[in-house]
């Protein structure tokens, strides 16, 4: 705990009743969908309100953003859920605290507009890129195939890219069919001319998924639970914000974003339906089931290995009501 | 025989716009088969350009070289060249530097092997032969350059400040080690060299030549009896040739230095009252 | 030895200048046909990288990051020239000691450090500590290593001139090593700048709050190929310059000592 | 030069002082060793931060047993000797092309000397989309790392070949191919030799540290992925094992690098 | 008055276990205010470790060095030293390098620079004051080298082979205005070098060394009359010493040679028949 403190003097401390001063990360700050609420509930003073002074610092996604929490000496994270049970199984320090995003709705699969490439079906024999090993993208793209009954994904073959500016390159050189694209690169690629048709959208075949969920330094969660307490609320805030006004929301999204605009934040919102994208830190089980399920198809899991998801996640943090049973994963 | 008619050199001609420099000026001289000729002359007087010409490294700008009446126009293997920087390649042992020349020349390993054992054991160097160069002193770099040069079997030599690198103790011995080979092979040799009693030692004849442009001022007749053992030193006919070279020299070296320190001023920048 | 031509056109200096004049054209002209072949995702235009960068600094977004990347390479870069000349000088002066030293030195010299960049953030955590860290250990050999190697060159009748005068310790340094070794020296500077530079830049690439490298992984993450390639333009100008003046003061000195002992550049 | 290495020869009894010298190198080196060992046995650090180095070594064991690492040694090897290779292949002729012409080095040489400040690997996207997902971008970062080293080592390899050499050569009236086979090759050699041993290294910098910062295999890969999935033990498996090899790697051109000095020096 | 007392070196006696080098042996030697007395020898005799004991850059392993009775323990400003190799400062302009030992000892700038430009004068170089060492010959050079150690007014010069790397007829030329110098300075000289020619122009007294280990194998008095002008070289006193210096020196040449020949085959490792 002294090594906590001490961690935390350099940028800040923890204070009673939940107020503390400090650096948290979200993954792929400040841009993705998923940084959306802190953005309004920072410009919205919810965190001030709560007595938080707090930096968002940014990283990129999978394990790299637990690596910053821990190594970074951050109290709080938002990461892939995945990438949490993960470090958790490798022995790290953290406790997954609250959910965040459920859906992939931000997902889909592109090819340039016009080509023969029109929807799903087209792509039984063809080649579809996700981005890397690991990712959501290569995850979704394995529970879409288990998913989908038009065509047969065994005849499908996918294919890592390295990223979405290599896949979107690739799809425009015809070298791949479909190529995996997200917001709000998507919509800020479709705003001046309509460069893409969607081939489809991750969300049309697969419903939930806990993309994101919080992660917090045990430390902390044991002396300061307050603090857990207020974070989560400003971060709810900003949620209820959102999804009050999207309009109002889009503009601050892109002010704290790096290089879109309003109009493409707005559209890239309305795409991920607010009201299903986030969480206000309820679990949902159907979208564990499917992180377990990728887990396994992407062998981030061994057969044999099972998910002591009572250890890894605390639910005392959200309502009653909130409160799943783990038991039915 | 080896003619020099009216051997000429000036630097810089096809440079357009550059200072040309005239290095060497209407060299004439005639050596005789077996003939040992020293030349001499001050610093930068253009002794190792008349060498360059001389084996066909570089053209004449007017003149020509004959040997035996045929003209010289490219590096002919009748002359063979000693230079005065250490010239034995440091990637090769000494035997495979000796036998470089026949190597390149296609004679069979094993003639060109006993060919440069031969002229290793001529310069005393018998047991070094698998050395490499860099393993030798100076003079015993020396004595490997002059064994390659030796094994091609020029008729005529020419060495450029062969021991210029070397103190004056260990110049006379190779010297008088240069003398027993020139005996043993019958070559002729042309030799520069700065040092006046070098030249009386080892020369038939001494060519002295002027500061810048370079010409023969003398060419002076060694009277000294040969074989020459130490006891020359002290003969009346010795101090004789020596006191007349000085005096032929000492003029040029100092006009020579003049020259070239108005060329490091000028290259400087003219200073004022150099 | 060059090789002149009868009836030049143009002397070898014009020709030099207008090389020099002529590359960085070419270059801007590889890049714009390779932006219309390769497609906006892979690369834009100079034209548009140029705005893109000038609106970075008016905007803001590109001087935050450039300020966080060059304070860390301010402080990286003195502390390691610090403790590169100083130990240099030590091991300089001292045969012995030196040889212990050189095999280790010019091992960890060589392999890729990148690699050790984990044990840095374990130590140091995520942040600008380990950045300074990290460009440190990229930057101090170089640094130390041509120290050393230019120590060696020092004249031995140097040396005798200072104590045949009587020169005390400090007058020694000052007069005598220091000018006999600046030349190399400064080689040593130059490059180590360039891996302090090159190692703060990895690492932020590789995890980092802020910094020019950091955003780079940002920008190709969310494919705004056009903020990506004004940091590497950035990136790349501030490297030039100060090489640039690298590059004069190099001339200068070499100019002045003649060209005593071209120290192996790395 | 220092004293002793003005007299430095055998009969001065070096080899009691290079027996020393090994001696407290190997101490050095224990110590370190030891160091690593040692801290994480004695509980002076968290096992998640360090791990015995005996550890680590039997964790290679039971990687290379398992197959686990073949994949990622064949990866980043085929990266750096096709790199390599092809820094060869375009080094040396550029060289030979530099010191040919003087004016185009005039050119080129502020341009070569801010070469390293460039940070390559933020082209990897480009390279990505270029080339596609494969081997090829990593090979033409660690290519773009090696190639300028090599040029310029062969240039100026080339240029300081005493004149006397072709002079030699010239007498012995050679051929321009026997010229060039006979004299200018050997004699340049240990210089051009030098600028392959950094082209490699470089080569292998280059290609573990792009699969560090971006690639989705090899060895450098396996590194950072293991220490963004918290198994430290993989991590320091991996690295002492890259570690390891570049210093043998290392050892065995200094080695040959030696040789060739040694015949080369004059 | 300098006076040498049984003055020995042998190296490497510290390093334990290392072989140890007998350089300079019992070196006994008194050199009157004003004198010029050259020492010769073999290559490796210890000529430059002598004269590293007489301005004490490195302690005795036994003797002593007096000036005017006061023993000599580290280096005295009564003391200058020219050295063999070029050892001007290519980082400072000559007329920084010639001021450079006034700097140091914190003479005003104003005054050094007269003082400094006096020598440049003296030694010939006006004109050259602010040009970089680099940019002038090896001859000039020296010069500076002499201007900087003339300008600290030191009673004892001490010169290590200063002309070594000169050709012939340069060093003849820098000698005579060596000799001004010396005229006009008085100093106390004592002078290295390989060429009997050189000792026998310059020197009141010529020490021979025997080969190593160094000691003093005769002491010769030079009857030449000075001024010495060209002339000396054609008289019988001139070839009389000369010869006698050649004689001496031959045997200990030989030796000298011997010795390193044998210590060079030693380190390629013992060559069979060399
Ligand atoms: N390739 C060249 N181009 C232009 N000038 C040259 C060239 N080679 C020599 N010179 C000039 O020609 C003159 C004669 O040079 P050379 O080398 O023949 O003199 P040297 O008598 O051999 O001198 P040293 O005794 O110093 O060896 C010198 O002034 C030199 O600067
Ligand atoms: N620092 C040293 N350590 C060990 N041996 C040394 C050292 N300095 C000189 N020697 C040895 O002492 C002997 C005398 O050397 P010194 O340089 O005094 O000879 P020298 O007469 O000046 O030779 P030269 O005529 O070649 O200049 C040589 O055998 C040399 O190898
Ligand atoms: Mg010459
Ligand atoms: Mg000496």
């Amino acid at each position: 705990l002294d090594d906590l403190e001490q961690r935390l003097t350099g940028d800040g401390g923890f204070g009673d009743d939940g107020t503390f001063t400090g650096d948290a990360t979200v993954t792929h700050w400040p841009d993705l969908m998923y940084n959306a609420p802190y953005h309004v509930a920072l410009e919205n003073g919810y965190f001030e309100e709560e007595g938080i002074e707090i930096d968002f610092v940014g990283s990129e996604g999978g394990g790299t953003t637990v690596r910053n929490v821990v190594d970074g000496g951050l109290p709080f994270g938002e990461v892939a859920t995945p990438a949490a049970i993960n470090a958790y199984l490798a022995g790290t320090p953290i406790v997954v605290v609250a959910g965040a995003t459920r859906t992939v709705d931000e997902i889909n699969w592109v090819a340039p507009t016009g080509s023969e490439i029109e929807s799903i079906e087209d792509l039984e024999g063809g080649t579809m890129g996700f981005t890397s090993a690991g990712s959501v993208t290569e995850t979704t793209a394995a529970l879409v195939s288990s998913n989908v009954d038009e065509i047969d994904p065994e005849s499908v073959e996918f294919q890592e890219m390295g990223g979405v500016g290599e896949g979107v390159t690739a799809v425009e050189d015809g070298a791949i069919d479909a190529a995996a694209n997200m917001d709000p690169i998507y919509s800020d690629q479709q705003e001046e001319e309509e460069t893409w048709q969607v081939v489809f959208w991750a969300g049309d075949y697969v419903d939930r998924f806990q993309q994101t969920s919080i992660i917090v330094d045990p430390d902390v969660v044991e002396e300061y639970p307050d603090a857990v307490e207020t974070y989560l609320d400003a971060r709810a805030q900003g949620i209820e914000s959102l999804r009050e006004d999207p309009e109002a929301a889009a503009e601050v999204f892109s002010d704290g974003a790096e290089g879109f605009s309003t109009e493409v934040m707005r559209d890239a919102i309305e795409n991920v339906d607010p009201d299903e994208y986030y969480t206000t830190g309820e679990f949902d089980v159907e979208g564990l089931q499917n992180v377990e399920e990728a887990m396994y198809a992407t062998d981030l899991l061994d057969e044999d290995e099972d998910i002591p998801w009572d250890e890894i996640f605390d639910q005392s943090f959200l309502d009653e009501d909130d409160h799943i049973d783990f038991e039915e994963i | 025989m080896l003619e020099l008619h009216n051997l000429s050199k000036t630097y810089g001609l096809n440079d357009s716009s550059v200072s040309t420099v005239n290095a060497v000026d209407g060299i004439d001289l005639m050596v005789e088969e077996g003939e040992f000729v020293s030349i001499i002359g001050p610093t930068g007087c253009g002794k190792s350009t008349l060498f360059e010409l001389i084996g066909a490294l570089i053209d004449p700008t007017e003149g020509e070289v004959r040997i035996e009446d045929d003209p010289v126009t490219e590096p002919d293997e009748r002359i063979g060249m000693v230079f005065q920087d250490t010239s034995t390649f440091p990637w090769l042992s000494v035997i495979e530097n000796v036998e470089f020349g026949l190597k390149m020349n296609g004679v069979p390993k094993t003639e060109r092997r006993d060919r440069a054992r031969e002229m290793i054991d001529l310069v005393g160097l018998s047991g070094f032969e698998e050395a490499s160069p860099t393993e030798l002193s100076g003079g015993m770099n020396q004595r490997v350059a002059i064994a390659r040069t030796l094994v091609m079997n020029p008729d005529i030599i020419l060495m450029d400040e062969p021991f210029g690198a070397l103190d004056e103790q260990t110049r006379l011995i190779l010297g008088e080690e240069l003398l027993r080979i020139w005996r043993e092979t019958g070559a002729t040799i042309l030799f520069v060299t700065h040092s006046i009693n070098e030249a009386v030692h080892l020369s038939d004849r001494i060519a002295v030549m002027s500061a810048r442009p370079g010409r023969f001022k003398e060419i002076v007749e060694n009277p000294l009896p040969r074989p020459r053992t130490d006891d020359i030193l002290g003969r009346d006919e010795y101090n004789d040739i020596v006191n007349r070279l000085w005096d032929e020299l000492r003029a040029e070296s100092k006009k020579g230095l003049q020259q070239k320190m108005e060329e490091e001023a000028q290259e400087y920048g003219a200073p004022e009252g150099a | 030895m060059s090789t002149k031509s009868q009836t030049p056109l143009l002397d070898d200096r014009q020709i030099v200048r207008l090389g020099r004049i002529a590359v960085p054209i070419v270059i801007l002209v590889l890049w714009q046909l390779g932006a219309e072949v390769y497609g906006q995702f892979a690369l834009v235009t100079p034209a548009e990288t140029l705005e893109t960068a000038v609106d970075g600094f008016q905007d803001g977004w590109m001087v935050e990051d450039l300020l966080v990347t060059l304070t860390t390479l301010v402080i990286a870069y003195i502390i390691a020239v610090v403790s590169g000349i100083w130990v240099g000088i030590m091991l300089g002066l001292n045969r012995f000691w030196q040889e212990v030293f050189e095999p280790a030195i010019l091992g960890t010299y060589s392999i890729p450090k990148i690699t050790l960049f984990p044990i840095f953030l374990l130590i140091f955590g995520l942040g600008m500590d380990s950045m300074i860290a990290f460009g440190w250990f990229h930057g101090v050999f170089p640094v130390l290593i041509l120290t050393m190697s230019a120590m060696a060159t020092i004249d031995d009748t140097h040396m005798n001139v200072a104590q045949s005068l009587g020169l005390s310790q400090w007058q020694r340094f000052k007069e005598v090593i220091v000018p006999s070794i600046l030349a190399g020296l400064v080689i040593g500077l130059r490059l180590g700048f360039s891996l302090t530079f090159l190692g703060i830049i990895i690492g932020e690439m590789f995890a980092a709050r802020a910094g020019l490298g950091h955003s780079l992984m940002l920008y190709m993450e969310t494919v705004q190929v056009d903020r990506m390639l004004a940091i590497i333009t950035v990136l790349v100008l501030v490297a030039s310059v100060i090489n640039a003046v690298f590059y004069i003061i190099e001339t200068r000195l070499r100019r002045r000592a003649g060209s005593s002992g071209d120290v192996a550049a790395m | 030069m220092a004293v002793e290495s003005r007299y430095g020869s055998g009969s001065f009894g070096l080899s009691d002082r290079a027996n020393r010298i090994r001696i407290y190198q190997t101490l050095v080196v224990v110590g370190l060793l030891g160091t690593i060992e040692l801290l994480p046995r004695l509980g002076l650090v968290e096992p998640t931060t360090l791990i015995p180095l005996t550890e680590m070594l039997s964790e290679i064991v039971s990687l290379t047993v398992s197959g686990e690492l073949t994949p990622h040694i064949i990866q980043t090897f085929s990266a750096i000797f096709a790199a390599f290779a092809l820094g060869i292949a375009t080094g040396i002729p550029t060289g030979v092309l530099l010191w040919r012409y003087d004016s185009l080095k005039d050119i080129l040489d502020p341009y070569l000397l801010t070469y390293y400040a460039i940070p390559v690997f933020a082209f990897y996207p480009l390279l990505i989309a270029i080339f596609g997902l494969n081997i090829l971008p990593i090979i033409t970062i660690a290519w773009l790392f090696s190639v300028v080293i090599i040029i310029t080592n062969t240039a100026s390899g080339l240029k300081e070949i005493p004149d006397i050499y072709p002079e030699v050569g010239r007498n012995l009236n050679l051929s321009s191919a026997q010229m060039f086979r006979h004299i200018y090759l050997p004699a340049a050699t240990p210089y051009v030799f030098t600028g392959l041993k950094l082209g490699f290294i470089y080569a292998l910098i280059g290609t573990v540290a792009s699969e560090f910062i971006l690639a989705e295999n090899g060895l450098g890969w396996l590194i950072s992925f293991s220490y963004d999935s918290f198994d430290v033990q993989t991590m320091y498996a991996s690295m002492l094992f890259v570690i390891l090899v570049s210093l043998v790697v290392n050892v065995a051109l200094i080695v040959i690098e030696r040789r060739l000095y040694q015949r080369a020096r004059t």
